[in-house]
């Protein structure tokens, strides 16, 4: 891996994809040139002025191209993040990446991607790239209702695959949970994003299958390069571990899940 | 160009700006971010005896123009240290000052550290962090004027090198502290560390921090580290390093006109790796265009009105 | 609608939602801004038995993410504010609660203006500010046990009338003055004022204020507020207020679960004086979104996490 | 005087009239309607972000129009100016105003106005109204040097004369200070708004030539309503005194100057 990379990216574009939610397209080729699916940028505002986000936030990378172009997936949760959904073409951010731990994909598995809301932005990636290399993917991705449910025609274009959708409330796609009524006959290797709970159903899951899974997860994070120890996931021996340098994604084998 | 170099505790600083404990790692996790070897030098993650876990998560959220932080001090311990971490140290930093962040809860504690890395190469002196709760009052170093003579007076006994306090700002005699340390034998103060602080999750009803409350640091608290730094630096003759809230050479100037001699930079790193360069280069411009030789002149160099009123 | 009265001190405030000491004159200068009679109720400036004259300006100014002040408690002193304060507040507020923030010296200062102003009409009672120095020693009522005990409990013995302290965050056991105010037979407290700092202005190497050294309030000083909010309130069985950095209703639940059973909102009225109002319709939302009927069901109803982890 | 309001106006223009300086348009019926020249307001960006200025900062009325128009002269300063000065059309400042005394003009006496750089503010308010009732007035304006001169055909446009123009260095307009070789032939009433030392020379013109002079004064402000003294300045009987309230004008002989 490279050393991570600071710069300041030129937004490109921003545009509304989902309620509440925005594609936000950054030209930052360092970033875009070293990156790897699963990994996430630090994305801030700088020291100029200390409106939220003060602190930079993570964002899993969702895409990049060979221009030096990187898009994100970025919903609105709270007053960071509905300034970080505000930024316009022309705008700056500063950017630190990419950072930690991607995704490492077997080649001779089918690969699984389970997305729970914007858990489905790393997994535009490595869709992406895997098939690029000739790998099989799919996605399951998961919403509340279907307001939430993210551009499918923008998903397709840089996935290149269609998610099977499923919402909580069946709005839009099957009604259900990522997990739900899955077709695991390949014997896939899983992939998960999303939220606590469902993460945790996930490794009941793969357990249940006797299937490998990796998971990407969300922590509050301070610095994103493993000096201020603020990102911490309790690791299966027990111990406090960054989940910023050691992670973001781990193999479910390596973590304690509390049930 | 003009000098920012500083003589003290015997050696030279090249440059005012040092990287403060616990936002700097053991110095490598910056290593391709921030050009180390061109600025004044870092403090490490505190060390204490044994390795500690640290606190559960939520360890650090935002607040407003800051943040808060609760990681508990969580540590590889005095041996791991001085195996794994304090080589990289000795090997890579050499124009920059490395000192060493000291944590324990007796005397004993820190004074086993200290005895432990006296004899080591790599840094060059010890900051003592004084706002650990002491186990056996349950109140901290940092707040118990007897407590912290004795342990300052302790570790003076077995130490040579440069020994720096750092102060606590949550007292309301800050220079009685400061005082206190220099008649103990200390050779310089760290002005100041983070202030107690707590986020409460209103949706939830429970607090943010996996530990209840924490520190908070960042700019929200520039204007008390001055203050506080301001009134240590004018209770001793000790040098008095100055952090709190440093985001710009401007700020870095306040602290460095109220009488620090250095400073450190902490939540800013986070924001910025490039703030301790961009600082540095700012306060040389300062210097230049202000046609001052050199930034000692500047230490404490604040005019004051004739006749000062009455506070409150 | 939800419930947002509580019953306190004897009386009943119809909303949480007071305007803190300093930051609302005597209330007259905000009515026609603020809809006063819809609030909580106001605490008026500091009265002090003599006028005082204030400090030279500056007297505030911006810090990140919040501000500082040095007026120096200007005020026109009992006599006036007796004659030309108090009747206005006494005929115009009558569903809004009025305290009357009160400075001195020495005892014998706060007492007279408490003996000076019990028998009259307007306010329902008083709020000691105990930030300002002690002539006879130099230091703080609020930072002396001993002396803030000898006076809560002089004051307690000259009114009947509801006795709020307002507590120093500067110090590192804020526990222990909340309940030595409690002993003394103080009504409840209010936590907190202002931390002390100072603003340097680089170009010209002098304080920004002109009295050096001022008081940080707004937004920046939440996290600390909410801390020894938190803290005084688990140390006391009087009613707490909540204060610090106030400017949305979320920021108000979390003083309330933290404890306070009002709060005041200072600085942020000078941003946009609709805040009071506003802060109260965000928690009434609230209250009804989370299906609480009364206010008072969430005063100190954070949960902890059951086992609680070391400080530091 | 009316009570003052608050409100949000929208941004309608901000265009760039000299360097650093812009002239602000806003939409602000309420304190259009009710402003008095001389008068001020209080400008910021409300509660939701706390970045510079999270106080407002005081601004005088430069112009005001019948469809509920106001003109701001902002110079930028420091952090709270510089992001005052990057508004854009359509954004939104809170506004509280119409604050303070106004000018009060003798209709017996011409009026000299002397304004040193953004002092020239109030003065395009009170030439176009005092113009408009028939008076006739000078104003004399002063700045370092040239680039930091505001668009004089603007000046012409709001305040209905040609200023008479002094530069420190003389790279526009006269060399010299606002009060070198001032006519005043026909003793008029004088008006003042500019830096300090400006003020304290314009105080001992006035005095030796024995004209009626109110000044405008710059005082750091919290609220701008009264309820906070932060904003004194020394009364001639040696108080400090509220420049929000009482002033910002003052007669000079309300006032003690420091020489
Ligand atoms: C590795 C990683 C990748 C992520 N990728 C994406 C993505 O692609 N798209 C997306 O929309 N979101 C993503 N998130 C979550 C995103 O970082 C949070 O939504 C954001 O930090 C919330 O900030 P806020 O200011 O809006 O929230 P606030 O609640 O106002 O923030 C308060 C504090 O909580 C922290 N915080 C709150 N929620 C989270 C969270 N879920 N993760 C980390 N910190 C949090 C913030 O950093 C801040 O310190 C990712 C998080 C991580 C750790
Ligand atoms: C009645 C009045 C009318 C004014 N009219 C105009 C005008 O029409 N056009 C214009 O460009 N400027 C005007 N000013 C000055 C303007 O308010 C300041 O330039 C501005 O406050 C500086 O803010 P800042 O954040 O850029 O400066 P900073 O120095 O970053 O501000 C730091 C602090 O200092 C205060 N401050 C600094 N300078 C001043 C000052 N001169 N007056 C008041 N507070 C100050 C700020 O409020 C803030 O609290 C006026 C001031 C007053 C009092
Ligand atoms: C995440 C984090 C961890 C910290 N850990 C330590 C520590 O181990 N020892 C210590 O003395 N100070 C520690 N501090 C305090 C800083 O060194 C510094 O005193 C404080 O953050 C104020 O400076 P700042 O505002 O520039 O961050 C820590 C601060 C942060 C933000
Ligand atoms: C300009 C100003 C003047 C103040 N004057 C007083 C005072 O006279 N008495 C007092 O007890 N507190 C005074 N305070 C403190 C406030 O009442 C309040 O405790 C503090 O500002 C924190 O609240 P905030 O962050 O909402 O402003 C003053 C605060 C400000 C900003
Ligand atoms: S975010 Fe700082 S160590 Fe992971
Ligand atoms: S600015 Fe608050 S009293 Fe004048």
């Amino acid at each position: 891996m490279r050393a991570p990379a600071r710069s300041w990216a030129r937004v490109l574009g921003n545009r509304v994809v989902a309620r509440d939610t925005r594609w936000i397209e950054l030209e930052c080729p360092d970033v875009a040139a070293a990156a790897s699916p699963g990994q996430f940028v630090m994305m801030g505002t700088g020291l100029s002025d200390v409106a939220a986000p003060f602190l930079p936030r993570p964002f899993s990378i969702g895409a990049r191209d060979g221009d030096g172009r990187l898009g994100f997936l970025v919903r609105e949760f709270g007053a960071g993040t509905r300034r970080l959904t505000r930024v316009e073409p022309g705008d700056e951010l500063l950017i630190l990446g990419p950072l930690g731990r991607p995704f490492h994909l077997s080649p001779d598995r089918a690969v699984l991607c389970l997305a729970g809301g914007v858990g489905l932005a790393p997994f535009l990636f490595v869709s992406a790239e895997a098939r690029h290399e000739g790998c099989e993917v799919r996605i399951v991705y998961g919403e509340r209702s279907g307001d939430r449910v993210f551009d499918l025609g923008l998903v397709r274009e840089i996935a290149g695959v269609d998610p099977e959708l499923r919402t909580d409330d069946g709005s839009l796609g099957a009604r259900g949970l990522v997990i739900d009524d899955l077709d695991l006959g390949d014997r896939p290797q899983l992939l998960a994003c999303g939220p606590d709970p469902m993460l945790r159903a996930c490794v009941r899951l793969a357990t249940e299958h006797d299937l490998p899974l990796q998971v990407s997860v969300e922590e509050h994070m301070g610095c994103g390069v493993g000096t201020c120890q603020g990102c911490v996931v309790l690791s299966a021996t027990g111990e406090w571990i960054k989940s910023c340098t050691e992670g973001p994604v781990f193999d479910a084998t390596e973590l304690t899940w509390q049930t | 160009m003009a000098d920012l170099s500083q003589r003290l505790f015997g050696v030279d600083f090249q440059s005012p700006v040092l990287l403060a404990s616990g936002t700097c790692g053991y110095g490598e996790e910056y290593a391709d971010l921030i050009p180390l070897e061109r600025i004044g030098g870092l403090v490490t993650k505190a060390v204490s005896l044994e390795p500690r876990p640290g606190n559960p998560p939520h360890r650090v959220a935002e607040t407003p123009g800051g943040m808060i932080n609760a990681i508990g001090l969580q540590n590889v311990g005095l041996d791991r240290f001085r195996s794994e971490k304090l080589p990289w140290l000795s090997e890579n930093l050499h124009d920059a000052r490395v000192l060493i962040n000291v944590v324990g809860h007796s005397v004993d504690d820190f004074g086993a550290v200290v005895s432990g890395l006296d004899g080591e190469e790599g840094f060059l002196g010890f900051e003592i962090n004084v706002s650990c709760p002491n186990v056996a009052d349950g109140t901290m170093f940092g707040t118990d004027k007897r407590a912290l003579s004795d342990l300052v007076t302790r570790l003076r006994s077995l130490t040579e090198r440069p020994l720096v306090v750092k102060l606590t700002p949550n007292v309301p005699d800050i220079d009685a502290y400061a005082r206190i340390c220099e008649e103990a034998g200390a050779d310089g103060l760290s002005a100041i560390n983070t202030f107690p602080g707590m986020l409460i999750d209103v949706e939830r009803r429970r607090p943010v921090l996996g530990n209840v409350s924490g520190g908070v640091s960042g700019p929200a608290i520039l204007p008390m580290g001055v203050f506080l730094t301001w009134r240590a630096a004018a209770a001793v003759s000790i040098p008095v390093i100055g952090i709190g809230g440093i985001r710009s050479g401007d700020d870095a100037l306040q602290y460095i006109l109220a009488g620090a001699s250095l400073v450190q930079i902490g939540t800013a790193l986070f924001v910025d790796p490039a703030a301790p360069v961009q600082v540095q280069e700012d306060i040389e411009g300062y210097l230049r265009r202000h046609g001052v030789e050199r930034l000692s002149d500047l230490v404490g160099a604040l005019s004051l009105p004739e006749n000062l009123p009455e506070r409150g």
